[in-house]
């Protein structure tokens, strides 16, 4: 088995590898396809993988060397598949493997097609080596590799000038690039502090022998750790306060949003919280959990209320993945591992579906994104308003849809709990969801054809990318009937989470009360969307309207009180600090020294009986030195 | 090939003797030959290296004022055994890359003396000889600033020359006191490391000498509030002289710091590990911010080498295996990384005649080799894994954490600040539409520029992912310098804090 | 009592003396002046029991010093009275006196070394020559060479300065070589 | 009774007086003969302190300062008659051409 794991795993470092070659030539569509192989190859051996632990085949343990060793520390390059990495293994590969098939239709008209190929393997790969390592340190080499990679992503147009904020809310892709990688960044340092706090009480960075440690640790520690390592996760995972970047993301291209801003990278918060789940199910830690779950819900709830008013179509589907991305830490953190897993596999198929969706519209409508411009696409875009349906309707948790089994199962966590407030949250959420995926669909696919206006001639997509995107599709559409299979496989590894007696009676009820808001939250959409736009003036101009549509401000917040404050500080720093102070000292002395040369060369005035004189008041001075020594001493 | 030191030592010096009488037209073939043969003997030290062997290997002494303990000794550890190949390594890399067409024979003739003191510093074992050979390297460095820098060049180098130099002159007081010490307790003189490593002195004095020693060692580092000569002397150096201050020069200063603060004067390391580590902290976030106010980009990547040896100091400083280990492998691929920055300055500087990024925009486009190995040197500046600035980073950090978390995170911010102004400096030069006329037509690096940055990238990569061929030596001799500081600390809390090999703490 | 009268009569001619010395325009009473100053130097020595010093003082200063000095000055014309501008000479007499004042307190106040061992100590029952010669010719035998090298050589450089080409000023000739074949 | 500190006095007026010498007259001769009564004012000191600690070094010492002296005079005084011949003159305000 141990083969399957290293071609799962390098099957995309040789594409990467592969696509590099030619990624200053122009564009070769046999480097898209055969990216695309290698990661179906890799695809398979996942597969493999997953259905060897399915049958209770036991976790793969594989050490290729050693990394760094130095003093104590011993980190070895070492993977591990079970149960929990071999699901994101199969999701992973599943998505990407898609996503390249879909990219080698979207990205037919770019000139750095190879380059795109390129960075998007080395993605996969980055991402694999994140799930796979069976240690905090390769977990942190993936973390920050995906960082590096959704970098290059999403500042793929990096040609693009800088326009102000008002024009587009995340100024040009190089900015929002860097704007993901410094946070993401800060959260790091957390994380990397979580991992310092973790070795030096444990001793290793290896999983088993850390989670083996945990009961022994002090309280205090393993707070600081569960801390530590939950900030390191908000910023991946882009929790509220880190969020901005992930619509400002949006920049990249379409295919990127699908696999790393919506499938996978950003799940990758929900995964530690999960990977760390010993250490997240401590009774020491649970205040931290039920922290991660109450910000979870607030995420979830705030992302949800500015995709509610947002015109921008891939930033709508944006705020809606970090509104599920808020459900799946509301069920890590209430201890539903299982069901955190099972949404985030489930999220990524129908999310991942949305995005594309999204691209083929984007690719029709010539990169417009504003769904107001939009508007009676289903006739020329049949295949991708089904596609987008469908996803929407799974989104909105409507059976027998995945997103229906998924989302409810976390909305009865929450209940099950007892934490009503958090309950409600969830429940009002999951009607806005709804409310805003099929504003989303009626605005772009119903009513009248407002498109025509700017002169845009919108047609399908190429039909291969159609036939690429079906699985998505398939498993958007099943995925909810295996819970209970993966439920039984996944709890083999992470701890079971049973609804209480209370709770299961109440199941119907429940499912009931979530299924009706979702089914309000739709109408309402169809009452307001569904036969074209018909803007309100007095609503957009609403106080609660415009507060959302900034998104809270917060960007605003950022800009003046972080960015600018810093850009400002270095500059004094620079300009007064250092200049004018730390240099300019050290100039002074020079300048004391230079001066004091420069006024006693008046004394060499070439008289020798000056220069006696002079010396005779030396040695006075010595006189009196010697006379007050004798006199004193 | 017992005495291969005293030949790596003095061959480029004889050859840059001989090199007055090669031709002009000839003086660049032959200096990068000599350091061809140079890297080449640097290599074979280093495969026949006893890894296992903790202790100095290959030494050689020959009295020199027997009357006074001063003598010719030198030897390697794996402490220094990679900063001499680095340091053979920069050289000739910078050599191959190097554009300089004025007096090129005077600047050969310059490098390989650079070279002798250079690698002398790094493998003497005797103060004074230490001493001259790190008073000497001011020498070339001073005419190579001052004859092919930029227009402040003597003002630059001046200051460079006269900082460092008050500096070590403080220190040359502390060593020979030290000296003085070390006659009135055995009665005979000796200038001999390995003889003052036996030498256990009172705390007062450990603090004196400490400073006296501090004072040389800092300057040359250099550590806040003493790095001011730095940008100056890097914004008008030339290319290669860039390189090779950044590369080794600087790095005399973290070693002098392994090599003789803390085996010296244990308990007044332990002592000062508080202040050191205040200042290099305010090095790391300040420096890092100064550097993002920067409009030249080899202003930034000047300002962000301080910041770096501050990270280094912290490491040397976290007296534990991890921490001191990690400082010395991030001097090497600080050393590497910082080396080809500067040498990536250098290129567009050959084209633009410009430093400044307000001129750039866009540059991705146009040069995209550049740009690729740019990113790459990039990315090994922020420290991302699997890449050689990991690594050492990660160790430092890791190793500072067990003295102080608050200290560790304040110096981690490293890799956020650290991101901010190299990204900005990325952003600006190579991302956005090509705005600049005079760009649009540039040509991308040739051959010889490849020549010098491929391998570095190629080591960028080989280290971060490999990093143990060169860890684990160095790792063996870090872990014999801490037992045996902890054998020499006096003060229980010294002891208490040079660990020997507690990451697992009592379970509580 | 002898030696007291003797120290004071000493002290007052040699200030007085030298005083003039110093402060006479003419050069010549300057120097007449300073050679009978040296004569009472010597007295200083003779009452110190320094004999041997004495005796050098006066056959070295007041015979052949002196009338270097004397021969030296028929080059110049000494028996002009000497203008000079003597500018701050508060200055001068501060300074001056403040180092006699200071020199007076250094060594008014007790010497420290109370219990200083003589290296060279006096010889009782040997006369002063015979034990400075002993001195001179054992322990200090290759300074006393020294100091007869260093008297020949400035013998030569008085007689190469001062004398030969008397016409031909070395210091401002341009052409030495010229010179010397001159003198050839 | 006449002790070391006498001498030393008296050897330290004298010093003084030619120091004043030194610092007040310009002409070059007037320097030589101030100097003169400077080193006949040591070596009474040197004298003074060799009697009272029966130790000859010191009249070792002022033995060899008269050497000095003897040869100082004789180097100085041909120098004295060369600047003469060149500039006429041995005033020191006049000889100025060292200025800085």
């Amino acid at each position: 088995m141990e083969k399957y794991v290293y071609i799962a795993l390098f099957a995309p470092l040789v594409s990467s590898i592969f696509a590099a070659l030619f990624g200053m030539s122009s564009k070769k569509n046999f480097v898209g396809v055969i990216a695309s192989l290698l990661l179906a190859t890799s695809f398979m051996a996942s597969a493999t993988l997953a259905s060897y632990i399915a049958e209770g085949g036991a976790a793969i343990h594989v050490t290729m060397m050693e990394w760094i060793g130095a003093g104590d520390l011993m980190i070895p390059f070492g993977f591990m598949v079970d149960h929990v990495s071999v699901t994101m293994m199969v999701v992973v590969t599943l998505v990407s493997t898609v996503v390249h098939i879909y990219s080698i239709g979207y990205m037919d008209h770019d000139k750095s097609f190879n380059r795109f190929f390129s960075y998007l393997s080395a993605f996969v790969f980055s991402m694999l080596v994140l799930v796979m390592s069976d240690n905090f340190a390769g977990l942190f080499i993936g973390w920050e590799g995906v960082g590096v990679c959704s970098w290059l992503l999403i500042g793929f147009w990096y040609h693009k000038e800088d326009v102000s904020p008002e024009v587009n809310p995340s100024i040009s892709p190089s900015w929002a690039a860097n704007e993901a990688f410094i946070v993401n960044r800060i959260a790091d340092l957390a994380m990397l502090v979580g991992i310092f706090v973790l070795y030096w009480n444990t001793g290793s960075l290896q999983y088993d022998v850390v989670f083996a440690e945990l009961p022994h640790l002090d309280t205090a520690i393993l707070t600081t750790a569960a801390i530590a390592l939950f900030i390191g996760a908000m910023g991946k995972s882009a929790q509220f306060p880190l969020h901005t970047w992930l619509t400002d993301a949006m920049e990249g291209p379409t295919p990127v949003s699908a696999l790393i801003h919506a499938a996978t990278m950003v799940t990758a918060g929900v995964f530690l919280v999960i990977r760390a789940n010993p250490l997240y199910s401590m009774d020491a830690v649970s205040d931290v959990s039920y922290f991660i779950a109450a910000l979870g819900t607030f995420v979830a709830f705030f992302a949800a209320s500015m995709a509610l008013v947002n015109r921008d179509l891939k930033r709508i589907i944006a705020y809606s993945t970090l509104s599920q991305l808020g459900y799946m830490f509301a069920a890590a953190g209430l201890g539903a591992y299982w069901i955190a897993l099972f949404h985030l596999a489930a999220h990524a198929f129908f999310k991942a579906l949305l995005f594309l969706g999204a691209g083929n519209v984007m690719h029709a409508m010539h990169d417009e994104l504003d769904i107001f411009k939009m508007g009676g696409l289903k006739q020329s875009m049949r295949a991708t308003y089904y596609y987008m349906g469908i996803a929407s309707i799974a989104l909105a948790g409507i059976p027998p849809f995945a997103g229906f089994f998924s989302k409810d199962a976390i909305i009865e966590t929450a209940f099950n709990e007892g934490t009503l407030i958090l309950w409600i949250m969830l429940v009002v959420t999951a009607g806005m969801t709804a409310f805003y995926s099929f504003r989303q669909v009626f605005l772009t696919f119903n009513g009248d054809h407002r498109y025509k206006e700017f002169g845009i001639h919108p047609h399908e997509m190429y039909k291969f990318v159609l036939v690429a995107m079906s699985p998505l599709a398939l498993l958007a559409m099943i995925a909810g009937f295996f819970q209970g299979s993966f439920q039984e496989f996944i709890t083999k590894l992470l701890p079971n989470y049973e609804m209480s007696h209370h709770t299961h009676e109440l199941v119907y009820y429940l499912g009931g009360l979530v299924l009706v808001v979702a089914v309000s939250g739709i109408a309402l959409a169809w009452k307001k969307y569904g036969n074209g736009l018909k803007r309100d003036e007095k609503c957009e101009n609403s106080f609660i309207y415009q507060l959302l549509k900034n998104q809270y401000y917060i960007p605003h917040f950022y800009a003046e009180f972080i960015s600018r404050p810093y850009a400002l500080v270095s500059e004094m720093m620079w300009r007064n600090v250092d200049m004018k102070i730390v240099d300019a000292t050290v100039d002074a002395i020079a300048h004391i020294l230079y001066f004091s040369g420069d006024k006693t060369r008046k004394m060499q005035t070439g008289n020798l009986s000056h220069y006696l004189n002079w010396m005779g008041v030396g040695f006075v001075l010595l006189l009196i030195v010697a006379a007050i020594t004798t006199v004193i001493g | 090939m017992d005495n291969i030191l005293s030949v790596l030592v003095f061959f480029p010096a004889i050859a840059g003797l001989l090199g007055f009488v090669v031709d002009k037209g000839s003086a660049r073939v032959y200096g990068i030959s000599v350091a061809t043969v140079e890297l080449l003997l640097a290599l074979w030290l280093w495969m026949s290296f006893d890894t296992a062997n903790a202790g100095m290997q290959y030494v050689e002494l020959i009295p020199l004022v027997p009357d006074f303990g001063i003598n010719y000794y030198v030897g390697v550890d794996g402490i220094s055994l990679f900063i001499v190949v680095m340091t053979a390594l920069m050289t000739l890399l910078g050599m191959i890359g190097m554009s300089i067409e004025k007096e090129i024979k005077n600047m050969i003739i310059s490098l390989l003396f650079l070279e002798m003191t250079m690698i002398g510093v790094f493998v003497a074992l005797d103060a004074i000889v230490f001493y001259l050979f790190w008073e000497l390297s001011l020498v070339p460095m001073l005419y190579i600033i001052g004859a092919w820098g930029g227009p402040l060049r003597i003002y630059a180098s001046v200051k460079f020359f006269l900082y460092t130099f008050t500096g070590s002159l403080i220190m040359l007081v502390g060593m020979l006191f030290m000296a003085y010490l070390y006659n009135s307790v055995s009665g005979v003189w000796s200038f001999s490391l390995t003889d003052w490593y036996a030498l256990v002195l009172p705390e007062n004095y450990q603090i004196w000498l400490f400073l006296a020693f501090f004072a040389g060692f800092a300057i040359k580092v250099p550590m806040f509030p003493f790095h001011t000569w730095l940008p100056y002397a890097h914004g008008q150096a030339p290319t290669i002289g860039s390189v090779i201050l950044a590369a080794v020069l600087l790095k005399m200063g973290t070693y002098g710091f392994v090599r003789f603060s803390l085996p010296l004067f244990p308990d007044a390391s332990v002592m000062m590990i508080w202040p050191i580590s205040v200042l290099a902290i305010i090095m790391v976030i300040y420096t890092a911010m100064v550097a993002y106010a920067q409009e030249d980009i080899k202003q930034v990547i000047a300002y962000s080498s301080v910041s770096h040896m501050g990270i280094i100091i912290l490491g040397t400083f976290a007296m534990n295996a991890e921490g001191i280990s990690g400082s010395i492998f991030l001097m090497l691929s600080h050393g590497i990384v910082s080396g080809a920055l500067f040498m990536l300055v250098g290129v567009i500087y050959d084209r633009r005649h410009t430093k400044l990024m307000s001129e750039f925009g866009g540059l991705a486009a146009v040069m995209p080799k550049y740009a690729v190995i740019f990113g790459f040197m990039l990315m090994a500046s922020v420290g991302l894994p699997l890449t050689i600035g990991f690594v050492g980073e990660f160790l430092v950090l890791l190793g500072f954490y067990e003295i102080s978390p608050i200290g560790a995170i304040l110096g981690g911010t490293t890799i956020i600040i650290g991101a901010i102004y190299m990204l900005t400096v990325y952003k600006r030069t190579f991302f956005g539409p090509v705005t600049n006329e005079k760009n649009k037509t540039l040509p991308d690096l040739n051959g010889k520029e490849l020549t010098a940055l491929v391998p570095l990238v190629a080591i960028v990569i080989w280290l971060g992912v490999y990093p143990k061929p060169v860890l684990g030596p160095i790792d063996t001799s870090v872990k014999a310098l801490i037992s045996f500081m902890h054998e020499k600390a006096r003060s229980d809390i010294a002891k208490d804090t040079i660990t020997l090999s507690k990451s697992v703490k009592e379970a509580k | 009592m002898y030696e007291q009268i003797a120290f004071y009569l000493f002290s007052a001619l040699t200030v007085g003396l030298f005083m003039v010395t110093v402060l006479s325009k003419n050069i010549l009473y300057s120097m007449t002046s300073l050679a009978a100053g040296m004569v009472l130097i010597s007295g200083f020595f003779f009452l110190l029991g320094a004999d041997f010093l004495g005796v050098v003082q006066l056959i070295v200063y007041v015979g052949a010093v002196m009338a270097l000095y004397a021969f030296a000055m028929m080059f110049f014309d000494a028996t002009r009275d000497i203008k000079e501008k003597n500018t701050s000479s508060a200055l001068v007499f501060l300074l001056g006196g403040m180092a006699a004042l200071l020199l007076v307190v250094v060594f008014a106040a007790p010497i420290m070394g109370e219990n200083i061992q003589a290296s060279y100590p006096v010889i009782e029952g040997v006369g002063n020559a015979e034990s400075v010669g002993m001195v001179l010719f054992t322990k200090y035998l290759v300074p006393f060479e020294v100091a007869a090298v260093m008297l020949l050589v400035a013998m030569i450089a008085g007689i190469i300065l001062a004398g030969k080409k008397m016409d031909h000023s070395l210091t401002t000739v341009d052409d030495p070589i010229n010179v010397q074949e001159e003198t050839k | 009774m006449i002790g070391l500190s006498h001498y030393l006095i008296i050897s330290g007026i004298l010093f003084a007086i030619g120091l004043v010498g030194v610092l007040r007259r310009k002409n070059l001769l007037m320097l030589f003969f101030a100097t003169e009564i400077m080193l006949n004012a040591a070596n009474v000191a040197f004298a003074a302190v060799s009697n009272y600690y029966h130790d000859l070094t010191g009249q070792m010492f002022a033995f060899f300062i008269i050497a000095v002296a003897a040869s100082e005079v004789a180097v100085g005084l041909g120098l004295l008659i060369v600047l003469y011949k060149k500039f006429g003159t041995l005033d020191l305000d006049d000889l100025a051409s060292m200025k800085g």
